[in-house]
């Protein structure tokens, strides 16, 4: 299969394009995304391409509506529709969660099967620079607590394309969100057709042994340097991507924590009450005697976001605060 | 012809008669009748909110299994998941029973953006109450289905109540057709109690829908002679019962049975007949309803997703 | 001070009444509360004392328009009135999250301290009987996250009474969760113009020295339930009522816990990614050493709340549950 | 009276560059000086989005701390937490200074409530956008302000977009103030470039509301010169470049300085001496704004809560 070396924007971009050309029901919808091509750019060129040149409308502007538009999806995708729903910031989605957790989530369970909304929720999710405190929410806890959701947090290119397209191809509503700082990280992504990631499997990103770093999304990354730093001083600590937070996959986390009997969690969401606790409060429990540690767990502070740059640095968790974690461990 | 109103008046009283389980449709029966009668069975899409046993019934659903639907047992549409206020029916193109005050208005217009999207010539009714009318998502959902022109007929189902709110202390203006207005939709107030009215009404609208593919706005008068709902036995709390005996007068039963009677459509022997007969067969559908078993405790966790299962347990 | 015997509904009441009369500025508004009672009538009488007797206009009959009437509560709350707001059920808070969380929450933060929001959303949370999917929500662990907000969930008479007049003198926007299945509970309850309850102090309801069971809410009097079913077993449970989520009193858990060594933290909402991971994770992580089996959690099954009575009761946790955790825990 | 003129010609200016730190309000000038000029000081209240930093200015907040804000400094409003989006100088009426589109909709619907709750003849002026006069929470807004006659004016600034989408593709009818018909509210589009028209126009509104203590809502006809933020450099994906120099010359302050020149009301020398002094005073504001310092990292905990600290810590 075809390989190439993609940014995770440009990875999300081929694989919505093949998933609108491989099936008529697939449209986008969102706000500034067609014309205007996207405030993140992630329809770049796909207005032009589908509703200038193929006279085909698969591309919706929106006006600024969230509860209204996801509802409008959601209705029709009640009918076979596939609707790919982009959230100009996952922050925004906030105004569409009644529709998202009492319509979409629970459709299904209501008529008894009768129905399913096989339709994507996606967009950037978590702080980006200074945008202050109404623009900078990361809201994967939240949804991951709802059951009838699927709540995906890719981290690389890779998974980006190949998450991406199971979650259009999935019958249940899809939570895909994406954190700012990842749309130029780029990487090796194998690319066709049918290569797809299926959900509930997280995946370990770095072999170790004394220690396992547990995250998601853009925090990965994070882990990933703690884990550079922690090989120069001896330390071999093993990087779990959780990638898919509903399904969780727990099997490969435990596997991980099993062999090297310490975990920290880290995610970027406020810490009190964020998914990572979920995480945590698992492994706690069911790795009970394999922990020579308490399981430590690294979060945002417990402040909304400011604006000053200064201070929002000290809000997100970088590899200094995960180091710390680690030293606290012992 | 005689038949035809024949079969409505079998339903309007039939409806009577199952929603007598929890009162929730009585005195508004003309409406879902007249309105049902000029779509295309089958094809056209309806959704309502949770005032929802007499749309399925009318749109050719198995009322047993609506009953059972409402008892919560496995026989129900959903199994006994959705409820009174979930019945769906997706067969036969009813979309459902919402419990979400207007929560249910943009999915109606995403059914009508479907068959724009298809270009299939269906047309939905999304019904509403002049509760609802207020909510935010209800404009929202106009405003783009004039932008985008969706083959939507948002019908305003004005029974003078939101729960125990009066119209006049939740609405700034009553007059609701004229929300409309401001996004270009063609809008009307109409009545809802006299089925014939209704119905051609009801026709003229929906084939102007089909063939313009434009969306409609319609407020229908009238009203709700019962409590809101099961719970509700102090109606007294909102509106004295002099109010209630007038508006009992409109009831659109009585009103049809009057002129069948009047224009010797029907003797009043056939009429008795159609109630017995009407009432048996209500009888029946209860009595299977209530036969069928309750859901297993297993059975909780079908349904949460299309192709796995939530985790389990406590 | 005086004291009385009180149904939960009744104390709430009477604290509201004694807040309304004590402060000009504290209003009630929200859908059917004033000539209609109040769906779960914890405003019956008020709005013919005050609108029709007293010609005040303190009970405000609103639309049904969640977002609309807790945003104009919150612009009233800035200038320094004290709105009392009234969910119908704290399910349809979800319509108004955006104003609570990116309005209501944020605003002493974003303003630099210019503004407060002196405020209180109260209603009935959790499952009441067959209200089905969209009317059953637990939506206490989706505030106790946010910061900007205080979350507390009185369990008892009492503390109906005075949390609530503590919560109306707070300045910062309070989330009062109750639960429909205690309205009807009854207790002794001492009142006066300051019997007020501190938020962040949870509270032992009954001493033990086998285990901790940490719950909130209605499932306090099933832990309640559990004690008295193990006291008869020969097993020594405490009861800790947390009261209040956010701020949290770890510190009275702690302690319940290094004396028990055992503990399950028992919650009505979806178990996955409820407020009770973040209990015990925190617990876990916190009182490691002191731990002789890892906390167990007993939550709601993790399904939309099915309308069936059958499946509704194997939805919500109840003694038997808690029974069958803490067997688990050995 | 010329004296008058020359400060909100210099107000006017001041913004234009004071906003040039992030080109904001640039064309739409004359609408929040003639507005405000029909406002008591200290005594109104006003309430905006995102496009906030003219509002303060003209309200008489400390030019310095405005600019500080923008520059997320600790000489900032909310020292340097609130950011450009979100100032306030609630001192001085100005309610902010909110990013979620029609989110503060409601929050103004609540000033003028509570003005009214307390009885104070107070008139509450809440501005939005084009595209946020779609959000259902502006509706419902306008609902309950008519409902309960509340004494807030909505001021719809049409500046033709929603960041890229063009109003045609956002509204289904462009004339905005029909949108408050429907509840019985006065509504009017006017003007929104001759500064003189607005402010004649906003004295009358602001005096009937305060009279009248009803609601009111205006569409204002104004243009945004500028990208929609900071960020948007490419303008050209949704309008020509001849259209802006079209619209370019409704320009307010050009018209504005046209007309003093004209009606010899101002010489040219005049006009040229109080632009250079504005020049002066926006440099000078300037640099007392960037020597402010940073915030202290521990203040990140401060102003969560009124009387508590959050936990603190990764
Ligand atoms: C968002 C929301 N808020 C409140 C409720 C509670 N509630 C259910 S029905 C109802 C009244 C609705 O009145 P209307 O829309 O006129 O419909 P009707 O019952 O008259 O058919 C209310 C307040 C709800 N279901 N959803
Ligand atoms: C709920 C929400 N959705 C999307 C955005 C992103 N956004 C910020 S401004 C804007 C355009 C608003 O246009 P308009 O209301 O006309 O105001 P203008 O910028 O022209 O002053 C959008 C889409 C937002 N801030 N909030
Ligand atoms: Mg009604
Ligand atoms: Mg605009």
């Amino acid at each position: 299969m075809p390989t190439q070396e993609l940014s995770y924007r440009d990875a999300l971009r081929m694989a919505l394009v093949e998933e609108i050309d491989r099936d008529q029901n697939v449209f986008v919808m969102g706000e500034d995304i067609g014309r205007y091509q996207g405030t993140f750019r992630v329809t770049e060129g796909l207005f032009q391409k589908y509703n200038v040149e193929q006279n085909d409308w698969r591309i919706i502007d929106t006006p600024i509506v969230e509860p209204g538009f996801t509802g409008i999806a959601i209705g029709a995708a009640m009918t076979g529709l596939r609707p790919v729903v982009e959230m100009m910031t996952m922050s925004f989605s906030i105004l569409a969660l009644d529709q998202i957790i009492n319509h979409a989530a629970k459709i299904h369970y209501m008529t008894g099967g009768q129905s399913t909304v096989p339709m994507v929720i996606r967009g950037p999710g978590g702080a980006a620079k200074q945008l202050s405190a109404q623009h900078s929410h990361s809201l994967e806890g939240w949804y991951a607590h709802c059951p009838g959701l699927k709540v995906v947090a890719p981290a690389t290119p890779q998974d980006a394309y190949s998450m991406f397209k199971q979650a259009v191809r999935d019958d249940n509503p899809v939570i895909f969100t994406e954190n700012p700082g990842l749309y130029t990280i780029k990487g090796e992504v194998t690319t066709g057709p049918d290569v797809l990631q299926p959900f509930g499997k997280a995946q370990v990103l770095r072999e170790g042994k004394d220690l396992s770093l547990v995250a998601y999304s853009r925090m990965v990354h994070v882990c990933l340097e703690v884990a550079d730093r922690l090989a120069e001083v001896g330390i071999s600590a093993e990087v779990v991507d959780v990638r898919s937070l509903l399904p969780l996959d727990t099997e490969t986390i435990y596997q991980s924590v099993r062999k090297t009997n310490r975990a920290i969690v880290v995610y970027e969401d406020w810490k009190s009450g964020g998914f990572g606790a979920e995480i945590a409060s698992r492994i706690s429990e069911d790795c009970f005697d394999d922990l020579d540690a308490p399981v430590g767990r690294v979060g945002g502070l417990n402040v909304p976001m400011p604006y000053s740059r200064v201070l929002e640095l000290e809000c997100i968790p970088n590899a200094d605060d995960v180091m710390a974690a680690v030293r606290k461990l012992g | 012809m005689i038949r035809r109103f024949e079969d409505k008046c079998n339903i309007a009283y039939r409806q009577g008669l199952v929603g007598g389980y929890m009162h929730v449709y009585i005195g508004m029966e003309a409406t879902a009748v007249g309105w049902n009668a000029a779509l295309k069975p089958g094809w056209d899409y309806v959704i309502t909110a949770y005032r929802d046993h007499a749309q399925p019934l009318i749109m050719g659903s198995d009322p047993v299994k609506v009953m059972a639907e409402i008892m919560g047992r496995s026989g129900g549409y959903s199994f006994g998941k959705g409820g009174s206020m979930h019945i769906y029916d997706i067969e036969n193109c009813f979309f459902g029973g919402w419990g979400i005050v207007g929560g249910h208005t943009p999915l109606g217009a995403g059914l009508a953006f479907a068959a724009k999207y298809r270009k299939e010539d269906r047309v939905t009714i999304c019904y509403l109450g002049d509760g609802a009318s207020n909510a935010g998502v209800f404009f929202e959902s106009l405003n783009m289905a004039a932008l985008w022109d969706l083959p939507v007929i948002f019908i305003i189902e004005n029974n003078e109540f939101a729960m125990g709110t009066r119209l006049e202390y939740h609405a700034a203006d009553t007059q609701l057709y004229k929300r409309g207005e401001p996004f270009g939709i063609k809008s009307e107030r109409l009545d809802g109690m006299d089925v014939l009215q209704v119905k051609a009404d009801a026709e003229r609208i929906v084939n102007w829908v089909r063939e313009n593919q434009k969306p409609y706005l319609v407020e229908v008068m009238n009203y709700r002679f019962a409590g809101h709902g099961a719970a509700d036995n102090d109606r007294q709390l909102y509106r004295t019962k002099e109010e209630e005996d007038e508006n009992t007068k409109r009831d659109p039963i009585a009103r049809l049975e009057k002129y069948l009677t009047e224009n010797n459509l029907m003797t009043a022997e056939k009429m008795e007949a159609i109630n017995v007969e009407i009432e048996e067969r209500v009888e029946a559908i209860y009595e299977e309803a209530v036969n069928s078993p309750h859901p297993e405790p297993h059975e909780v966790y079908a349904h949460v997703y299309s192709d796995m299962e939530p985790e389990k347990g406590h």
